[in-house]
């Protein structure tokens, strides 16, 4: 069968100097990110319904990136201010999968220590701990924690809001913990070492 | 040169794309593995799978059969009718015992020579790895060294073939 | 009998002998395939120079060489001119193989060794398969003077005059009532701003009453049979319920019939026409024809109003569709394109939001016989724009939809702002990727909107919409987009959009290739036999293409190619007879079980089935030399010259020749 | 003509014993081999001995019908031996042409082979005994024959006249091959070239084959016992089931097709033809009515031993003659 | 009886539990029946895959993983390869996991070799991992829907809203359209609603940045519940807890922020389906929202439907025809009519 050229091929790039930023990014996006072929026309910039928030529309990131600009681009909030609600990626004319991208350059700055507001990063580790823990996700856990790290003066206005979840039940106090958490554990660990070494 | 596997390839390609892709390549003098010899058919609705199974048994290690993307043939579509022998083909070759990754389709436009390059020295290296076909050609219908069988336990030992090698 | 091959190596200046061993391959040749009749091996400077081929010439007639083997570039440059040299020198010319050492050897590998050994294994390939090599001849067929042309549009009215002035007939065939294409429906035309009517209408009466075409309007090609020079080809012309002879155009029928019906085709669905219609005012043929699936006779049985009102007894409930059979010699295949359906891009609305046109929506609206008398209002009929979006690339250069580029947008694009500028003198907006300016005149034009004053934003447009944020927007159209040269996301309210939906090819073209024998690409364009180098003429001898049937093209483009088709038919036509590759496949009857196997393979339809003898057979005139049927054929009843399996087998035993190591080292 | 009667041998090598019993189903043709040859070799008719045929002088059998593979030493030692004797050498039958269903264990190593035949289930071999090709015995040594690695088709062996195809060859073309070599005996023909395929149609199945056909496009292959019942008028791979008919050689009337079964071909490629599982591969490919590389896989899964259905008679015959690992193994 | 195997989501037991209890209630009307995968484990929300790719991937296919072992038919019930997710956002992992284990094998790849340290193998492409009401739609029909309607929501004006998850990016190409879906639509016609065409229904709700960008998230739900009240809805019916709860639980705060005074209640879709179907309200999980829906219920609850006002007869001058309604195209489902 004539099978998927490889990324790297169809990018230009045939010898392992030729890593770029651009290229990075696109092969530690999980499908096939088509960066690469971004004709910097703006649809995404122009379909983001938090673009006002951000410090540049992702167009401009992938121009950054382009341009090597590593530091500037995991700085961006705009990996942060992505809401994945995929309006970019499916009116996107070349077809990049632009959240896919976001999520990994999230995981970049992360792990690059280069955000300049912790408070994603934070809530993301806090809800990835819960899962680690219990297997599920523990909303009010999440919430109470988060809030108190990062808005501690909203959260008496919040209040109203969480005892009305609480009242009404639809707020667990208690988290809930799958019965196979060994196994998960397993796993998790073995796939983290396995993003190390990859 | 040194001592890795040097696998030979027979290439099939389409007049009026692959052929002229490889052309492409060669004007603009991009490089690609030597391994790959060609073959100019009018189209790869031209490949009788009758070619493949000669170059396999005749000392290549691997066929490539190249023609004009899915809905592109200058014939309309015969790259279709070539597809599906390619498909047929390759189960019968694996029944014979050959890897079918022996055998590769690959599309290429006339337009696509950085492509037949590329897929070229990809394919020469998926057969490297594979190592040499090793097929025996028993000029004399018989195999080098027949053993006997043996006295009380399996002793059948048809040693292993060697390929020809030029002297 | 032995056979005396000669073998000449190429050193291309450097450009082989640079990383090839050409001395060697040449010594080698003579000695390592001497069994298999290589009686003479020599390298040279340049092989395709006079001197080169007179070289071969001399070797061919003293020595007596029955095969020639060059080893040089691709077949593709110099194939024809070594036939020739071997032509010239008494030596079939399809005796000559040429191998490529350059393309596929010194061009492509830089170790010496390597490329020196593959290049005698690719000379070995060849003096395999030259020894299979059966002398050929040309096969000579007379060409019909007749041409068909298949569309009315601009592209085919062009190609139509210029063949029918030379002298000689065209049908001219058209599946509308009228012809005269999408040009006949625009206002103005870009970059000169030419009223559309005015250069179009005397081309399209000029081909009505030219003595030479003969104009089949409401008709359609339902199938051809035959190949160049000898087409024979059916036309079905439908039923017009309108008695042609009788028939003067008056108009009464058309202004009696009660049935109003909304015409999806000439007003882009934003008018009227009545049941039994001509297109439009300037319509060739002038007659009219009578929708049979609205017409309220044929739908209850009551109503005739046309035909009582018709002053010369014309109209004829009883006509039925016809079938034609006409021979021509070649054919031109102008048509067209359909318009994108701009309601795949549903972020853009249309269809959902009243004020989102598309431009062939706007050309009817700006058109002074339009269904607005020209007047640009909205969609209400009666309010003009305050301010009017244009979007570019719709359905275009988009994966999502057509991946290419439509080419006429940008232009169409400023000609829209200038008609909206001029008329209303509305705020215009242009939102665009890229502006594609390309050719005499155009840039000029952009400059021109430019200072007219119409604002340009670089950007895809993100989606229309009539969900208000803000209070500015209510009641608006708010296109929003990322303003890419500012950076920011800009939401820009206004009252009526235009979508610049691009061309794609007609639904139907897969099937009118298939008809013809014409490849489409994947985008679904007939694909002509070079891109460059022959844009008109297709892989099928005697078919032609023209206009959007082979790309997006505007009408400068589509008219130059309507000529240069036609230019090439004549040449045809005045060779009188023409000279078919003898690259053919033939079926021994002998062997032949009648399987039928082949039957479905061909798409030239050249195999066809002999019942009473049980027995397939190939029409040679029409067979192209694909080798799809050899390979298929189970009883190896069918054999194909110039690549029979003689041939290939022996060039893949010479391929896989040992001992390519150097002569005498 | 002599008063002195032509010598006359059959052999019988690698094979079931059908080919001998299609020459007995000749019925009283039978008579004339008698009344006009000197039987002097035909171990399953008569009693010989290898001895008497290493006396006789070389080229004094006129005609030696030779069925079966070469799979051992013994095979390939008598198939020498009638060649040297044997004035015409006829490889008579499919095992001996192309190797037929024996040559079909190609596709196996010898070990692998021995070890199933004397120590699998089918086998009662508690001590795993295998045979020897020779024994001590109170006599002397007992030398039985050798497996050799593949079995081989006749003339990979030896130099083969006339080749006859068939699983066995139909006995009325048994009955025109003796009629030939007794007229050609009397004078009244001439043998046809060296090489030559006798006793068969020039022609595939198809050609012999009542069964209407038309322009095939296959949705789906299906066996024969999944089509209840089979059209008994229209051509079977028309209906989707994998015939061999269109790539097998004429001569046989087309029996099977006749009979309400598909052909399996074992009459072998038409003449001229190098491979005959090539042939069918591309003849089964071309009827395939898809274009999707996952839809053209689908239909293919309806033929679930592709390798067994296109080399069933053919296998050591074809250019690719045995299983890689058959070579390779240890 | 037709079986699925249910993916239910860690919101489904908390914040959307009302949704989870209407579920249920319907599903018999229906003759589904789902079967929980046992021991599933949460998908990671939006948020594991923003820090690592193969632990995010892996965690999400394990439940695939798991649900595997469940297809086999058992106990006479039948065999299925088909997930339902009712939360969007864990049907988009779930989705997504499988589409890009397939579409990069190298992932696939090591996805496994980490599911293998629990003994666990997921081969991408052999499960149908799909939304509830693609599943009511498409394979129960809206025709059996109408038909299990009792009590029509004839005169509750509500606007659809189907979030961004579901919709896109549609790797199987399941929906009508990306931008304007019409499934709920169709579905919240059929049980007799008054729908109201709903530009913004596919639009971001805000998803998580109502913890960790809360202005951001307040504009998006501002836009969403403006204009829902601009165009006269009652209600707003959605498919998502995620949406549910964002739009429902900060609509308050969101009005605090901007100085408005919105109250539009949000309900799930199959909370209306088991009005519809004559469920009482309590067994629908209906109160327990923020924003009540009490007084908007009242209206329908006991009155004579309201008949639909005959659409006024076209004027001679009322201007150009509209464009035909939406055709079927290329890669997408039909407009279910």
């Amino acid at each position: 069968m004539p099978h998927m050229t490889d990324e790297r091929v169809r990018a230009g790039l045939t010898h392992e100097e030729d890593l770029s930023l651009l290229h990075e990014v696109s092969m530690k996006t999980a499908g096939v990110s088509r960066l690469e072929m971004c004709i910097q026309c703006g649809t995404c910039g122009g379909s983001c319904p938090a673009a006002k928030d951000m410090d540049h529309t992702p167009r401009m990131l992938f121009a950054m990136l382009r341009a090597g600009m590593r530091e500037e681009v995991l700085r961006s909030n705009t990996q942060w201010i992505c809401v994945s609600c995929y309006h970019c990626v499916v009116r996107c004319p070349q077809e990049v999968h632009i959240a896919d991208v976001m999520y990994t350059l999230k995981g970049m700055a992360i792990k690059e220590k280069l955000y300049e507001d912790s408070t994603a990063p934070d809530f993301s580790q806090t809800f990835v701990d819960m899962v680690e823990t219990y297997g599920r996700s523990f909303e009010m856990g999440l919430a109470s924690r988060h809030y108190l790290r990062h808005f501690p003066l909203r959260l008496p206005g919040m209040m109203p809001m969480g005892l009305g979840m609480i009242t009404k039940g639809r707020m667990a106090l208690m988290p809930k913990k799958i019965k196979q958490m060994d196994q998960l554990k397993k796993i998790l660990d073995h796939a983290k070492q396995l993003e190390m070494t990859s | 040169m040194t001592d890795q596997f040097e696998p030979t390839i027979i290439g099939f390609t389409c007049n009026w794309c692959s052929y002229r892709a490889a052309d492409l390549a060669g004007t603009a003098r991009m490089k690609y593995a030597p391994n790959v010899r060609l073959i100019r058919l009018m189209c790869s609705g031209r490949l009788d799978p009758t070619f493949v199974l000669r170059a396999l048994s005749g000392g290549a290690d691997g066929v490539m059969i190249t023609g004009c993307h899915p809905g592109e043939c200058h014939y309309i579509e015969q790259n279709y009718k070539a597809l599906r022998r390619f498909l047929l083909l390759k189960r019968v070759l694996t029944g014979l015992g050959i890897e079918p990754e022996r055998v590769k389709l690959v599309w290429a436009s006339a337009a696509e020579g950085a492509k037949f390059a590329a897929e070229t020295t990809a394919f020469v290296e998926e057969i490297r790895k594979l190592g040499p076909l090793c097929w025996g050609k028993d000029e004399d219908g018989r195999m080098k060294d027949d053993e006997d069988i043996g006295n009380s336990s399996i002793k059948i030992h048809p040693s292993s073939f060697e390929k020809e090698v030029p002297a | 009998m032995t056979e005396k091959i000669g073998v000449y190596v190429c050193h291309c200046g450097s450009n082989i002998a640079g990383v090839v061993d050409v001395e060697d391959v040449a010594k080698w040749a003579a000695e390592k395939l001497g069994h298999q009749g290589v009686v003479i091996a020599r390298d040279y400077k340049f092989m395709c120079s006079s001197l080169g081929q007179e070289l071969i010439e001399k070797d061919i007639k003293e020595l007596g060489l029955t095969r020639v083997v060059v080893a040089a570039c691709s077949p593709h440059l110099h194939e024809k001119t070594f036939r020739i040299a071997a032509q010239n020198a008494g030596l079939n010319p399809y005796l000559v193989e040429l191998a490529s050492i350059r393309e596929q050897v010194s061009w492509v590998h830089t170790d010496k060794a390597v490329a020196t050994a593959k290049s005698k294994a690719v000379v070995s390939g060849a003096v395999s398969r030259v020894i299979e090599n059966a002398p050929l001849e040309e096969i000579k067929v007379p060409i019909n003077p007749n041409t068909l042309v298949v569309g009315g549009g601009i592209a085919g009215i062009q190609s139509a005059l210029e063949i029918a002035n030379a002298g000689f007939h065209v049908y001219l065939v058209e599946r509308e009532p009228s012809i005269g294409g999408h040009m006949a429906q625009f206002d103005k035309t870009f970059p000169t701003l030419d009223c559309s009517a005015c250069i179009l209408t005397p081309r399209m009466v000029e081909a009505g009453t030219h003595p030479n075409i003969t104009l089949l309007t409401w008709s359609e090609v339902v199938n051809v049979a035959g190949y160049v020079g000898n087409f024979n080809v059916t036309i079905k012309k439908k039923a017009r319920f309108v008695n042609e002879e009788l028939c003067t155009g008056c108009g009464i029928c058309q202004e009696k019939c009660p049935k109003k019906v909304i015409d999806d085709v000439y007003e882009a669905g934003l008018g009227y026409r009545k049941a039994v219609y001509t297109p439009f005012a300037q319509a060739v043929p002038n007659y009219p024809v009578m929708d049979k699936e609205n017409c309220i006779y044929f739908e209850k049985g009551t109503c005739k109003a046309c035909e009582k009102f018709c002053p010369t007894n014309a109209i004829d409930f009883n006509q039925q569709d016809q079938l034609l059979n006409v021979e021509v010699g070649n054919i031109i295949l102008a048509t067209g394109y359909d318009l994108f359906d701009a309601r795949r891009v549903s972020n853009y609305g249309y269809g959902r939001l009243p004020n989102v046109f598309t431009s062939l929506e706007f050309e009817r609206l700006s058109n002074a016989a339009g269904p607005t008398n020209g007047n640009i209002v909205l969609r209400d009929g009666k309010t003009m724009p305050k301010s009017v979006g244009i979007i570019h690339c719709v359905g275009s250069r988009d994966r999502n939809f057509n991946n290419y580029c439509s080419v006429i947008c940008c232009m169409q694009g400023l000609k829209f702002a200038h008609l909206v500028h001029e008329r209303t003198g509305a705020t215009v907006y242009n939102f665009y990727i890229d502006m594609r300016t390309a050719y005499k005149a155009y840039d000029e034009f952009y400059q021109r909107v430019l200072e007219e004053g119409t604002l340009f934003v670089r950007g895809k447009v993100a989606e229309v919409t009539d969900a208000a944020r803000y209070s500015n927007e209510r009641g608006k159209l708010i296109v929003q987009t990322e303003d890419t040269l500012a950076g920011k996301q800009r939401r820009i309210p206004v009252d009526m959009v235009i979508l610049s939906s691009g061309l794609q090819p007609r639904h139907d073209a897969k099937e009118v290739g298939k008809m013809f024998g014409i490849s489409c690409s994947t985008d679904g364009w007939f694909t002509e036999k070079h891109p460059k180098l022959d844009p008109v003429a297709t892989m099928t001898e005697g078919i032609y293409i023209v206009g959007c049937a082979q790309g997006p093209k505007d009408i400068p483009s589509s008219v130059a190619q309507g000529a240069a088709a036609s230019a090439r038919v004549l040449d045809k036509i005045l060779q009188r007879e023409v000279a078919l590759e003898p690259i053919k496949a033939t079926v021994n009857k002998e062997m032949c079980s009648g399987c039928r196997i082949c039957n479905g393979l061909c798409p030239f339809n050249a195999i066809a089935f002999i019942a009473d003898d049980n027995v397939s057979e190939i029409n040679p005139a029409l067979c192209q030399g694909c080798g799809t049927c050899v390979a298929a054929c189970p009883a190896g009843a069918i054999s194909g010259t110039g690549f029979s399996n003689e041939q290939i087998n022996a060039q893949i035993d010479g391929l896989l020749m040992k001992n390519l190591e150097p002569v005498g080292a | 003509m002599t008063h002195v009667k032509p010598k006359f041998a059959m052999y019988w090598a690698a094979s079931c014993g059908g080919c001998e019993i299609a020459v007995l189903n000749t019925h009283e043709k039978i008579l004339d081999v008698d009344a006009n040859f000197d039987v002097v070799f035909w171990p399953v008719a008569m009693d010989a001995k290898y001895k008497d045929v290493e006396a006789m002088e070389d080229g004094s059998i006129l005609l030696t019908l030779f069925n079966g593979g070469i799979r051992n030493d013994e095979n390939e030692h008598i198939a020498k031996l009638l060649r040297q004797k044997s004035k015409i050498l006829v490889a008579f039958g499919s095992c001996a042409c192309e190797g037929c269903i024996p040559g079909l264990a190609n596709l196996s190593p010898v070990g692998e082979i021995v070890h199933t035949a004397f120590n699998t289930i089918s086998t009662d071999n508690p001590h795993e005994i295998y045979p020897r090709t020779s024994y001590d015995v109170p006599e002397g040594e007992l030398h039985i024959p050798k497996l050799e690695k593949t079995l081989r088709p006749l003339d990979h062996v030896v130099d083969v006249d006339y080749f006859m195809p068939g699983c066995p060859p139909e006995s009325h073309q048994i009955a025109a091959v003796l009629d030939l070599v007794i007229d050609v005996l009397h004078g009244r023909a001439t043998l046809p070239p060296k090489g030559s395929t006798i006793g068969v149609g020039n022609s595939t199945v198809c050609d012999e084959c009542p069964r209407a056909r038309n322009v095939k496009a296959i949705k789906e292959f299906k066996r024969i016992q999944d089509i209840a019942p089979a059209d008994p008028d229209l051509c079977l791979l028309e209906q989707g089931i994998p015939c061999n008919g269109p790539a097998t050689c004429s001569g046989c009337n087309a029996r099977c097709p006749q009979a309400g079964a598909q052909c399996i071909g074992c009459y072998g490629p038409a003449q001229g033809v190098t491979d005959y599982g090539a042939r069918l591969i591309t003849a089964f490919a071309s009827v395939i009515d898809a274009k999707e590389p996952e839809e053209i896989d689908r239909i293919l899964d309806g033929i679930p031993d592709p390798t067994g259905q296109m080399y069933r008679f053919s296998l050591p015959a074809s250019p690719l003659k045995a299983n890689r690992e058959a070579f390779k193994a240890k | 009886m037709n079986k699925y195997l249910l993916y239910p989501g860690c919101s489904m037991e908390s914040s959307a539990k009302a949704y989870m209890e209407s579920m249920n209630t319907i599903l018999e009307s229906l003759d589904l029946h789902f079967e929980e995968i046992e021991d599933w484990n949460c998908c990671g929300a939006t948020e594991y895959l923003g820090i690592n790719l193969i632990p995010a991937y892996s965690l999400i296919a394990r439940n695939l993983a798991l649900a595997t072992k469940q297809m086999h038919p058992v106990n006479g019930t039948g065999g299925t390869r088909t997930v339902v997710a009712p939360c969007s956002a864990c049907y988009l992992n779930l989705a997504k996991a499988d589409h890009y284990m397939n579409e990069r094998p190298s992932l696939g790849e090591k996805v496994n070799e980490a599911l293998a340290a629990g003994g666990l193998h997921y081969e991408a492409g052999t499960l149908d991992v799909r939304h509830l009401i693609d599943i009511l739609v498409y394979d129960v029909g809206l025709e059996k829907i109408r038909e299990a309607v009792v009590h029509p929501l004839t005169g509750l004006k509500v606007v659809p809203y189907m979030g961004c998850m579901l919709p896109r990016p549609d790797y199987q190409h399941r929906w009508s359209d990306h931008e304007h879906p019409t499934e709920l639509d169709d579905l919240l016609r059929a049980l007799g609603a008054d729908v109201i065409d709903y530009p913004l229904t596919t639009e971001c709700c805000g998803g998580h940045m109502t913890q960790i960008g809360p202005e951001t998230a307040f504009e998006l739900i501002r836009r969403l519940v403006a204009d829902a009240d601009e165009r006269g809805a009652q209600m707003m019916v959605t498919v998502c807890p995620m949406c549910q709860m964002n739009v429902d639980a900060y609509q308050n705060e969101m009005n605090n922020y901007f100085g408005t005074d919105y109250h539009i209640p949000i309900l799930f879709f199959t909370q209306l389906m088991g009005l519809a179907f004559g469920k009482e309200p309590g067994e629908l999980g209906i109160g327990v929202e923020l924003v009540s829906s009490r007084n908007v219920l009242a209206g329908i609850g006991v009155e004579v439907p309201v008949t639909q006002e005959p659409a006024a007869p076209r004027k001679k001058d009322e201007g150009l025809p509209m464009p035909r309604r939406w055709t079927k195209h290329e890669g997408r489902k039909e407009t279910v009519k």
